[in-house]
Protein backbone atom coordinates (compact mmCIF):
# COMPACT_ATOMS: atom_id res chain seq x y z
CA UNK A 1 0.00 0.00 0.00
CA UNK A 2 1.15 3.47 -1.41
CA UNK A 3 0.30 6.63 0.27
CA UNK A 4 1.37 10.69 -0.30
CA UNK A 5 0.55 12.84 2.33
CA UNK A 6 -0.06 17.01 2.13
CA UNK A 7 -0.20 16.91 5.76
CA UNK A 8 2.02 15.64 8.74
CA UNK A 9 1.18 12.29 9.15
CA UNK A 10 1.85 8.95 11.80
CA UNK A 11 4.62 6.36 10.28
CA UNK A 12 3.04 4.30 13.57
CA UNK A 13 -0.60 4.62 13.21
CA UNK A 14 0.29 3.88 9.23
CA UNK A 15 2.66 1.09 10.39
CA UNK A 16 -0.14 -0.55 12.66
CA UNK A 17 -2.97 -0.12 10.47
CA UNK A 18 -1.10 -1.79 8.02
CA UNK A 19 -0.33 -4.60 10.16
CA UNK A 20 -4.22 -5.23 11.24
CA UNK A 21 -4.72 -6.21 7.69
CA UNK A 22 -1.93 -8.92 7.75
CA UNK A 23 -1.93 -12.40 9.26
CA UNK A 24 1.37 -14.91 9.58
CA UNK A 25 4.33 -12.36 9.75
CA UNK A 26 7.00 -12.69 12.23
CA UNK A 27 9.17 -10.16 11.04
CA UNK A 28 8.64 -6.34 10.45
CA UNK A 29 11.54 -3.69 9.45
CA UNK A 30 10.69 -0.13 8.75
CA UNK A 31 12.27 3.04 7.94
CA UNK A 32 11.24 6.74 8.73
CA UNK A 33 12.99 9.34 7.38
CA UNK A 34 12.89 12.90 9.32
CA UNK A 35 13.32 16.71 8.62
CA UNK A 36 16.52 17.43 9.75
CA UNK A 37 17.39 21.30 10.46
CA UNK A 38 20.68 21.23 8.92
CA UNK A 39 22.11 19.94 5.62
CA UNK A 40 25.46 20.85 4.03
CA UNK A 41 26.79 23.45 7.01
CA UNK A 42 23.11 25.54 6.78
CA UNK A 43 20.61 25.93 9.34
CA UNK A 44 17.53 24.60 7.19
CA UNK A 45 14.12 26.03 8.70
CA UNK A 46 11.65 24.60 6.43
CA UNK A 47 11.71 22.17 3.54
CA UNK A 48 8.88 22.22 0.48
CA UNK A 49 8.69 18.94 -1.13
CA UNK A 50 7.61 19.03 -5.17
CA UNK A 51 6.71 16.02 -6.94
CA UNK A 52 5.08 14.46 -10.25
CA UNK A 53 1.38 14.02 -9.57
CA UNK A 54 0.65 10.88 -11.34
CA UNK A 55 3.78 9.13 -12.07
CA UNK A 56 4.68 9.67 -8.18
CA UNK A 57 2.10 7.45 -7.16
CA UNK A 58 2.73 4.52 -10.39
CA UNK A 59 6.34 4.70 -9.10
CA UNK A 60 5.86 3.61 -6.09
CA UNK A 61 3.37 0.78 -6.42
CA UNK A 62 5.98 0.07 -8.90
CA UNK A 63 9.02 0.12 -6.42
CA UNK A 64 6.87 -2.05 -4.03
CA UNK A 65 5.50 -4.87 -6.76
CA UNK A 66 9.74 -5.53 -7.34
CA UNK A 67 10.09 -5.73 -3.55
CA UNK A 68 7.19 -8.86 -3.08
CA UNK A 69 8.48 -10.06 -6.55
CA UNK A 70 12.27 -9.82 -4.95
CA UNK A 71 11.51 -11.21 -1.69
CA UNK A 72 8.88 -13.14 0.16
CA UNK A 73 7.06 -10.47 1.26
CA UNK A 74 3.55 -10.89 3.12
CA UNK A 75 2.90 -7.02 2.98
CA UNK A 76 4.63 -3.54 2.15
CA UNK A 77 3.79 0.30 3.50
CA UNK A 78 5.29 3.19 1.76
CA UNK A 79 3.84 6.24 2.41
CA UNK A 80 5.89 10.00 1.61
CA UNK A 81 5.02 13.66 2.08
CA UNK A 82 4.84 16.06 -0.33
CA UNK A 83 4.12 19.98 0.10
CA UNK A 84 5.59 22.13 3.06
CA UNK A 85 7.22 20.29 5.64
CA UNK A 86 9.26 21.43 9.27
CA UNK A 87 11.76 19.72 10.90
CA UNK A 88 11.41 16.47 13.08
CA UNK A 89 8.23 15.92 10.44
CA UNK A 90 8.60 12.85 8.82
CA UNK A 91 9.18 12.69 4.87
CA UNK A 92 9.00 9.26 4.13
CA UNK A 93 8.17 5.52 5.86
CA UNK A 94 8.97 2.37 4.53
CA UNK A 95 7.77 -0.88 6.16
CA UNK A 96 7.76 -4.50 5.12
CA UNK A 97 6.29 -7.84 6.20
CA UNK A 98 7.58 -11.59 6.31
CA UNK A 99 7.56 -14.64 8.10
CA UNK A 100 11.46 -14.10 8.87
CA UNK A 101 13.89 -11.32 9.56
CA UNK A 102 16.16 -11.79 6.54
CA UNK A 103 13.59 -10.81 3.85
CA UNK A 104 12.17 -7.85 6.06
CA UNK A 105 15.74 -6.48 6.72
CA UNK A 106 16.42 -6.50 2.83
CA UNK A 107 13.30 -5.53 1.75
CA UNK A 108 13.26 -2.67 3.67
CA UNK A 109 16.36 -1.04 2.69
CA UNK A 110 15.50 -2.04 -1.14
CA UNK A 111 12.14 0.09 -0.98
CA UNK A 112 14.30 2.99 0.50
CA UNK A 113 17.19 2.79 -2.24
CA UNK A 114 14.78 2.42 -5.34
CA UNK A 115 12.62 5.75 -3.70
CA UNK A 116 15.38 7.67 -3.41
CA UNK A 117 16.52 6.91 -6.88
CA UNK A 118 13.33 6.41 -9.18
CA UNK A 119 10.27 8.31 -6.87
CA UNK A 120 9.76 11.61 -8.43
CA UNK A 121 10.37 14.39 -5.22
CA UNK A 122 12.51 17.19 -5.11
CA UNK A 123 13.20 18.79 -2.20
CA UNK A 124 13.81 22.71 -1.92
CA UNK A 125 15.54 23.98 1.00
CA UNK A 126 14.82 27.27 3.06
CA UNK A 127 17.73 28.25 4.57
CA UNK A 128 17.60 30.50 8.05
CA UNK A 129 19.03 33.53 5.68
CA UNK A 130 15.91 33.70 3.53
CA UNK A 131 17.50 32.14 0.89
CA UNK A 132 15.85 28.85 -0.76
CA UNK A 133 18.33 26.23 -2.60
CA UNK A 134 16.91 22.64 -4.29
CA UNK A 135 18.63 19.61 -3.03
CA UNK A 136 21.04 18.48 -5.83
CA UNK A 137 22.70 15.28 -4.55
CA UNK A 138 21.32 12.14 -1.82
CA UNK A 139 23.65 10.34 0.57
CA UNK A 140 24.80 7.09 -0.80
CA UNK A 141 22.51 4.27 1.04
CA UNK A 142 25.10 1.49 0.78
CA UNK B 1 0.88 17.67 -30.48
CA UNK B 2 3.42 17.52 -27.26
CA UNK B 3 2.18 18.48 -23.85
CA UNK B 4 5.68 19.08 -22.02
CA UNK B 5 6.03 19.19 -18.30
CA UNK B 6 9.60 20.54 -16.17
CA UNK B 7 9.92 19.77 -12.68
CA UNK B 8 11.70 21.75 -9.55
CA UNK B 9 15.39 23.30 -11.06
CA UNK B 10 14.26 22.44 -14.56
CA UNK B 11 11.26 24.66 -13.85
CA UNK B 12 13.10 27.41 -12.60
CA UNK B 13 15.72 27.51 -14.91
CA UNK B 14 13.50 27.45 -18.05
CA UNK B 15 11.39 29.52 -17.15
CA UNK B 16 8.34 27.04 -17.70
CA UNK B 17 6.26 24.60 -15.33
CA UNK B 18 3.92 23.10 -18.90
CA UNK B 19 4.77 23.80 -22.25
CA UNK B 20 2.97 22.61 -25.68
CA UNK B 21 4.98 21.40 -28.42
CA UNK B 22 3.54 21.24 -32.29
CA UNK B 23 6.69 20.51 -34.26
CA UNK B 24 7.33 17.37 -36.52
CA UNK B 25 6.56 13.99 -35.30
CA UNK B 26 7.98 11.64 -34.75
CA UNK B 27 11.13 12.61 -33.02
CA UNK B 28 13.43 11.41 -30.25
CA UNK B 29 13.34 13.19 -27.05
CA UNK B 30 16.97 15.15 -27.54
CA UNK B 31 15.58 16.69 -30.64
CA UNK B 32 12.33 18.12 -29.00
CA UNK B 33 14.98 19.29 -26.46
CA UNK B 34 16.96 20.98 -28.64
CA UNK B 35 13.90 22.58 -30.34
CA UNK B 36 12.89 24.24 -27.16
CA UNK B 37 15.94 25.51 -26.34
CA UNK B 38 14.56 28.96 -28.53
CA UNK B 39 11.92 29.13 -25.37
CA UNK B 40 14.13 28.69 -22.80
CA UNK B 41 15.42 31.68 -20.73
CA UNK B 42 18.70 30.04 -21.36
CA UNK B 43 20.30 27.60 -23.08
CA UNK B 44 20.66 24.22 -20.84
CA UNK B 45 22.30 21.44 -21.50
CA UNK B 46 20.80 17.43 -21.21
CA UNK B 47 23.30 16.50 -18.91
CA UNK B 48 21.69 15.34 -15.48
CA UNK B 49 18.21 15.73 -16.88
CA UNK B 50 15.71 13.15 -16.90
CA UNK B 51 13.39 12.09 -19.54
CA UNK B 52 10.05 10.68 -18.57
CA UNK B 53 7.14 10.04 -21.25
CA UNK B 54 3.54 9.07 -20.13
CA UNK B 55 4.72 9.18 -16.67
CA UNK B 56 7.35 6.34 -17.31
CA UNK B 57 11.83 6.48 -16.98
CA UNK B 58 12.94 6.47 -20.72
CA UNK B 59 16.36 7.71 -22.64
CA UNK B 60 16.60 10.39 -24.97
CA UNK B 61 16.55 8.17 -27.90
CA UNK B 62 12.46 7.63 -27.09
CA UNK B 63 10.87 8.62 -30.06
CA UNK B 64 7.92 10.66 -29.24
CA UNK B 65 4.26 10.02 -30.82
CA UNK B 66 1.57 12.28 -30.86
CA UNK B 67 -0.47 13.16 -27.65
CA UNK B 68 2.78 12.18 -25.66
CA UNK B 69 3.38 13.48 -21.86
CA UNK B 70 7.02 14.22 -21.99
CA UNK B 71 8.76 15.54 -18.98
CA UNK B 72 12.05 16.88 -17.84
CA UNK B 73 13.76 17.22 -14.42
CA UNK B 74 16.65 16.81 -12.43
CA UNK B 75 17.85 13.86 -10.30
CA UNK B 76 15.45 12.96 -7.72
CA UNK B 77 16.21 13.84 -4.53
CA UNK B 78 12.77 12.48 -2.35
CA UNK B 79 13.13 9.74 0.81
CA UNK C 1 17.92 2.38 26.08
CA UNK C 2 16.94 -1.28 27.06
CA UNK C 3 13.65 -2.80 28.94
CA UNK C 4 12.57 -6.00 29.30
CA UNK C 5 8.69 -6.48 29.61
CA UNK C 6 6.98 -9.24 31.27
CA UNK C 7 3.49 -8.20 29.68
CA UNK C 8 2.62 -7.72 25.63
CA UNK C 9 4.21 -3.81 25.03
CA UNK C 10 3.32 -1.41 22.09
CA UNK C 11 7.03 -0.89 20.32
CA UNK C 12 4.99 2.32 18.56
CA UNK C 13 5.14 4.01 21.91
CA UNK C 14 8.76 3.09 23.12
CA UNK C 15 9.93 3.97 19.56
CA UNK C 16 8.19 7.20 19.63
CA UNK C 17 8.71 7.84 23.76
CA UNK C 18 12.21 7.16 23.22
CA UNK C 19 12.44 9.38 19.77
CA UNK C 20 10.75 11.90 21.51
CA UNK C 21 14.68 12.32 24.07
CA UNK C 22 16.50 12.88 20.58
CA UNK C 23 17.12 15.82 18.45
CA UNK C 24 19.27 15.74 15.01
CA UNK C 25 17.79 12.41 13.36
CA UNK C 26 17.19 11.93 9.76
CA UNK C 27 16.80 8.47 9.93
CA UNK C 28 15.31 5.34 12.12
CA UNK C 29 15.47 1.82 11.23
CA UNK C 30 12.93 -0.15 13.51
CA UNK C 31 12.51 -3.93 13.26
CA UNK C 32 9.74 -5.94 15.55
CA UNK C 33 9.35 -9.65 16.00
CA UNK C 34 6.33 -10.85 16.55
CA UNK C 35 5.63 -14.38 17.50
CA UNK C 36 3.99 -16.76 14.89
CA UNK C 37 1.56 -19.68 15.16
CA UNK C 38 3.16 -21.49 12.71
CA UNK C 39 6.72 -23.37 13.38
CA UNK C 40 8.30 -26.14 12.01
CA UNK C 41 5.13 -27.46 10.30
CA UNK C 42 3.59 -27.63 13.73
CA UNK C 43 0.47 -24.80 14.72
CA UNK C 44 2.18 -23.25 18.11
CA UNK C 45 -0.40 -21.96 20.76
CA UNK C 46 1.54 -20.10 23.18
CA UNK C 47 5.17 -19.82 23.73
CA UNK C 48 7.34 -19.09 26.94
CA UNK C 49 10.26 -16.84 27.01
CA UNK C 50 12.86 -18.07 29.80
CA UNK C 51 16.31 -15.60 30.35
CA UNK C 52 18.83 -15.54 32.50
CA UNK C 53 17.57 -12.20 34.77
CA UNK C 54 20.95 -10.01 35.24
CA UNK C 55 23.16 -11.28 32.57
CA UNK C 56 19.91 -10.30 29.95
CA UNK C 57 20.02 -6.68 30.80
CA UNK C 58 23.87 -6.51 30.88
CA UNK C 59 24.14 -8.33 27.51
CA UNK C 60 21.45 -5.93 25.79
CA UNK C 61 23.21 -3.17 27.21
CA UNK C 62 27.01 -4.17 26.03
CA UNK C 63 25.31 -5.19 22.55
CA UNK C 64 23.91 -1.40 22.50
CA UNK C 65 26.91 0.01 23.17
CA UNK C 66 29.04 -2.24 20.39
CA UNK C 67 26.46 -0.74 18.03
CA UNK C 68 26.90 2.82 19.58
CA UNK C 69 30.60 1.99 18.83
CA UNK C 70 30.45 0.76 15.55
CA UNK C 71 28.25 2.96 13.95
CA UNK C 72 27.63 6.74 14.18
CA UNK C 73 24.12 6.91 16.26
CA UNK C 74 21.81 9.28 17.56
CA UNK C 75 20.20 6.54 19.71
CA UNK C 76 19.14 2.62 20.21
CA UNK C 77 16.04 1.08 21.33
CA UNK C 78 15.59 -2.16 22.45
CA UNK C 79 12.94 -4.35 24.10
CA UNK C 80 11.85 -7.37 24.89
CA UNK C 81 9.10 -10.13 25.88
CA UNK C 82 10.11 -12.45 28.58
CA UNK C 83 7.53 -15.32 30.00
CA UNK C 84 4.10 -16.38 28.55
CA UNK C 85 3.64 -14.84 25.37
CA UNK C 86 0.42 -15.58 22.59
CA UNK C 87 0.17 -15.48 18.60
CA UNK C 88 0.78 -11.95 17.46
CA UNK C 89 2.35 -10.28 20.14
CA UNK C 90 5.51 -8.75 19.60
CA UNK C 91 8.81 -10.44 20.79
CA UNK C 92 11.32 -7.98 20.63
CA UNK C 93 11.86 -4.55 19.16
CA UNK C 94 15.49 -2.87 18.06
CA UNK C 95 15.44 0.66 16.90
CA UNK C 96 18.20 2.96 15.83
CA UNK C 97 18.35 6.50 14.75
CA UNK C 98 21.37 8.21 12.86
CA UNK C 99 21.38 11.52 10.66
CA UNK C 100 21.82 9.59 7.24
CA UNK C 101 19.77 6.49 6.48
CA UNK C 102 22.95 3.84 6.14
CA UNK C 103 24.05 3.90 9.55
CA UNK C 104 20.60 3.42 11.00
CA UNK C 105 19.58 0.17 8.48
CA UNK C 106 23.18 -1.36 9.32
CA UNK C 107 23.19 -1.15 12.84
CA UNK C 108 19.10 -1.89 13.74
CA UNK C 109 20.12 -5.44 11.61
CA UNK C 110 23.35 -5.64 13.75
CA UNK C 111 21.34 -5.74 16.71
CA UNK C 112 18.98 -8.08 15.98
CA UNK C 113 21.76 -10.57 14.63
CA UNK C 114 24.06 -9.93 17.91
CA UNK C 115 20.74 -10.34 20.39
CA UNK C 116 19.65 -13.48 18.15
CA UNK C 117 23.30 -14.67 19.48
CA UNK C 118 24.32 -14.09 22.23
CA UNK C 119 21.24 -12.28 24.48
CA UNK C 120 20.48 -15.09 26.55
CA UNK C 121 16.63 -16.01 26.23
CA UNK C 122 14.92 -19.49 25.13
CA UNK C 123 11.87 -19.80 23.33
CA UNK C 124 9.73 -23.30 24.79
CA UNK C 125 6.84 -23.64 22.80
CA UNK C 126 3.26 -24.90 23.34
CA UNK C 127 2.04 -27.51 20.36
CA UNK C 128 -1.94 -27.48 19.52
CA UNK C 129 -1.65 -31.26 20.65
CA UNK C 130 -0.79 -30.17 23.97
CA UNK C 131 3.07 -31.27 23.69
CA UNK C 132 5.78 -28.39 24.58
CA UNK C 133 9.29 -28.34 22.79
CA UNK C 134 11.99 -25.89 23.16
CA UNK C 135 13.00 -24.04 20.14
CA UNK C 136 16.52 -25.47 19.17
CA UNK C 137 17.58 -23.12 16.16
CA UNK C 138 17.52 -19.71 14.69
CA UNK C 139 16.43 -18.59 11.24
CA UNK C 140 19.59 -17.87 9.38
CA UNK C 141 20.08 -13.67 9.57
CA UNK C 142 21.72 -12.72 6.31
CA UNK D 1 32.12 -22.81 46.84
CA UNK D 2 30.23 -22.39 43.31
CA UNK D 3 26.77 -21.22 42.64
CA UNK D 4 25.35 -23.32 39.69
CA UNK D 5 22.61 -22.40 37.55
CA UNK D 6 20.90 -24.40 34.83
CA UNK D 7 18.41 -22.64 32.13
CA UNK D 8 15.88 -24.08 29.55
CA UNK D 9 16.55 -27.43 28.04
CA UNK D 10 19.43 -27.98 30.33
CA UNK D 11 17.37 -27.41 33.48
CA UNK D 12 15.21 -30.19 32.44
CA UNK D 13 17.71 -32.95 31.39
CA UNK D 14 19.67 -31.60 34.81
CA UNK D 15 16.87 -32.38 36.66
CA UNK D 16 18.42 -28.68 38.61
CA UNK D 17 17.76 -25.47 38.46
CA UNK D 18 20.53 -24.58 40.68
CA UNK D 19 23.24 -26.49 42.23
CA UNK D 20 25.74 -25.79 44.84
CA UNK D 21 29.95 -26.79 44.02
CA UNK D 22 32.25 -27.34 46.85
CA UNK D 23 34.32 -29.46 45.25
CA UNK D 24 38.37 -28.27 45.01
CA UNK D 25 39.22 -24.83 43.59
CA UNK D 26 40.42 -23.40 41.22
CA UNK D 27 39.33 -25.73 38.51
CA UNK D 28 38.11 -25.28 35.12
CA UNK D 29 34.07 -25.16 33.63
CA UNK D 30 34.99 -28.65 31.87
CA UNK D 31 36.61 -30.12 35.20
CA UNK D 32 33.09 -28.57 37.43
CA UNK D 33 31.39 -30.25 34.24
CA UNK D 34 32.36 -33.56 34.88
CA UNK D 35 32.31 -33.41 38.49
CA UNK D 36 28.44 -32.49 37.73
CA UNK D 37 27.44 -35.44 36.23
CA UNK D 38 26.84 -37.65 39.10
CA UNK D 39 23.90 -35.13 40.04
CA UNK D 40 22.64 -35.47 36.81
CA UNK D 41 19.89 -37.29 35.77
CA UNK D 42 21.66 -38.91 33.12
CA UNK D 43 25.45 -37.55 31.55
CA UNK D 44 24.95 -34.98 29.32
CA UNK D 45 27.87 -34.19 26.79
CA UNK D 46 29.52 -30.33 26.41
CA UNK D 47 28.26 -29.66 22.62
CA UNK D 48 26.37 -27.44 22.32
CA UNK D 49 26.33 -26.46 25.72
CA UNK D 50 27.05 -22.62 26.60
CA UNK D 51 29.43 -21.88 29.47
CA UNK D 52 29.10 -18.49 31.59
CA UNK D 53 30.73 -17.04 34.72
CA UNK D 54 29.62 -14.36 36.16
CA UNK D 55 26.98 -13.47 33.55
CA UNK D 56 29.59 -13.14 31.35
CA UNK D 57 30.21 -15.69 28.65
CA UNK D 58 33.19 -17.47 28.78
CA UNK D 59 35.44 -20.60 27.67
CA UNK D 60 35.61 -24.70 29.02
CA UNK D 61 38.97 -23.74 30.36
CA UNK D 62 37.82 -20.59 32.19
CA UNK D 63 39.52 -20.87 35.55
CA UNK D 64 36.92 -21.09 38.23
CA UNK D 65 37.34 -19.15 42.21
CA UNK D 66 35.44 -19.06 45.22
CA UNK D 67 32.36 -16.96 44.53
CA UNK D 68 31.92 -17.33 41.06
CA UNK D 69 28.02 -17.92 39.59
CA UNK D 70 28.71 -20.62 36.73
CA UNK D 71 25.65 -20.89 34.33
CA UNK D 72 25.36 -23.79 31.70
CA UNK D 73 22.65 -23.18 29.13
CA UNK D 74 21.76 -24.26 25.43
CA UNK D 75 22.32 -21.75 22.26
CA UNK D 76 20.11 -18.72 22.69
CA UNK D 77 16.71 -18.34 21.11
CA UNK D 78 15.59 -15.12 21.71
CA UNK D 79 14.13 -12.36 19.12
Amino acid sequence: MVTLHEQDFDPWALIQAHQNTLRGYGAMASFVGSMRDFNEGDTVTAMHLEHYPGMTQAQLEEIVQDGMQRWSLLGCRVAHRVGDITPEQPIVLTACWSAHRKEAFEACRYLMEALKSRAPFWKREQLIDGTQRWVEKNTPGY
Amino acid sequence: MLKIHFFASLRERTGHATLTDTGPLPCSAAVLWERLQTQFDAPIAQDAVMVAVNQHYTDWQHALQDGDEVAFFPPVTGG
